[in-house]
């Protein structure tokens, strides 16, 4: 079966990733296809590279990366990223900024690639918090 | 999946998760998904008239809600319940069908996909 | 039928008013707390349970993983998150 | 005497339920829809109510602005924020 | 102004921001400060016994509290009406001091400062 | 007067920020003084120097620069910021990062630093939301 998840939460400030890592780990171990995670509202924070996780709590950047490279497209909402200072190289140029943010292995990405992924799954699974 | 329902629970200018939503509702609308809205808790706040967020350097949300209709968005619901619960009159609003919970587990089961929980 | 997905004690009570009595509910995080305070059957993620120091076996939940998760996904649609 | 602001519907319900009656309460932000909703007297900052659609005239409310946030606060301690 | 109270009112594993607010506790009493704390609403469940967060990750709330009386914070406080309210017997928690909302007017009238509003 | 002031909330996600400048312009505005106001929780987001308000929406940056210019103290919790990927060069340099991330005017700083300010202060007010 073929999902697109949806990740709503920071990192810092609800289980939202670890909500939606622990499912897609899980899919496809099952043999199923995450097609794309879209990050939206505050789950764009995801994707800041800038990030220091804890001493003695898990980094999900790194779990985040590892999914990448099994193929999973990690598609970040360009709105609700930019305004919250989760940009890319092209965007840092355009908006002269003094470093680009984006983590390896995500992408930023219009809306229209959330609503095609629907589209195109036979499931979509949200993890708010 | 073309059945799309868009819930809208948060109030309109604390979180401003509200405007992402309908900025999505309007995407799908335009790539031709079949678009339900759906305002409830305090997402009903979102429908009052005479919304001034220029005085606080924000879109209002009221503007917004117009554009709906422009991109053919034509299911348009609040729950009657949150109205109740809030004080707020069904009357008072901007254009919308009024759900109760029972017609509102309908409308869910009919989707193929339900976007918009807040954290 | 539809498969729901808490993530709150607010969330709880939004899924409850509004879903068919025979739908089923997974609680999630947070979401775990609705089974000190109510007493009707549903699913618990496990982990998210024992952090919490929440006894599922005390009340009507069954505890699951999330192999257990992805496979209720498969045959319910849609599913529908709740944490407000 | 102490100060309340309260920045949120669920905010109001905790304030109310622990402040002495005389106290004075300012809604800031979302705040300001607690006046649909309730019928004390309570004063709430007036850009907010505006951007919001709330006519504060129409219930038990003043507006006020920052400068008269300030000025409460010089008589009034401890200033408690309310938001959930 | 040293007469601080501090109120935890978010649940513990969710925002995290329970233990940023037992951090700033505990500053406070290192730096002298007369240091009440006071968990009510959703903060109530950080008291539960038997906590395990290491199985999602994350440092133990139970393991904190347990700290608090290391740095000298002996006015440990929780609302009686939110233990109520969400079916949690205040005899089952770990050693606090039981109010009720009339108590907690007056604990907040004595203090200098109230410091831990959640968004 | 001398006031502390405590922003709780992030720019995108609540109005913590405006009603903190709000706040602070009246009270500097009757000759009050505002000692420093702190970044706690996800309100270090305020600092981020990556972000880029939306067309048509104020932008809360350039206030908090020129409430620094006046003397205001811009102070962020560094431990509530290194989690949420609000850095300075010291700290990039330490956790070995692409890029410093503080916007120009604020500074990370220690817990004690609230506790002492609270101490010396007249009034505590905290903007949650």
């Amino acid at each position: 079966m073929n999902f697109v998840l949806a990740v709503h939460g920071a990192p810092h400030s609800s289980n939202s990733g670890e909500h939606a890592l622990g499912f897609a780990t899980a899919a496809i171990a099952q043999g199923h296809t995450i097609e794309r995670i879209f990050f939206y509202h505050d789950g764009v924070l995801q994707g800041l590279s800038s990030q220091v996780a804890p001493q003695g709590e898990s980094d999900l950047s790194i779990r985040w990366t590892e999914l990448a490279e099994r193929g999973v497209e990690l598609a970040v909402c360009i709105a609700s990223a930019l305004k919250r200072g989760v940009i890319d190289s092209e965007e840092q140029a355009r908006y002269e900024k003094d470093a680009h943010t984006l983590a390896r292995g995500f992408e930023l990405v219009g809306l229209g690639q959330l609503i095609t992924a629907i589209q195109h799954a036979d499931r979509y699974v949200e993890f708010p918090g | 999946m073309n059945k799309l329902l868009f819930i809208v629970s948060t109030p309109p200018y604390g979180g401003k998760r509200g405007a992402a939503l309908l900025d999505a509702a309007m995407v799908a609308a335009a790539f031709d998904a079949k678009v339900s809205l759906m305002f409830r808790g305090d997402g009903v706040w979102s429908l009052l008239p005479d919304q001034s967020a220029a005085v606080i350097g924000q879109r209002s949300f009221s503007k917004m809600s117009n554009a709906l209709a422009d991109y053919e968005i034509d299911h348009l619901y609040v729950c009657l319940d949150s109205l109740l619960s809030r004080g707020v009159k069904h009357q008072d609003l901007v254009n919308v069908q009024g759900l109760n919970l029972t017609e509102q587990q309908q409308l869910i089961a009919d989707q193929d996909a339900v976007i918009g929980a807040a954290p | 039928m539809t498969l729901h997905l808490v993530f709150s004690r607010q969330g709880y009570e939004s899924c409850v008013a509004r879903r068919h009595p025979k739908d089923p509910i997974i609680l999630f995080g947070d979401g775990a707390y609705a089974l000190l305070e109510n007493d009707i059957k549903c699913l618990v993620l496990g982990e998210d349970a024992i952090a919490r120091g929440i006894a599922v076996d005390a009340h009507h939940a069954t505890s699951i993983d999330y192999a257990e998760v992805v496979k209720l996904t498969l045959n319910h649609a849609p599913v529908v998150s709740w944490a407000d």
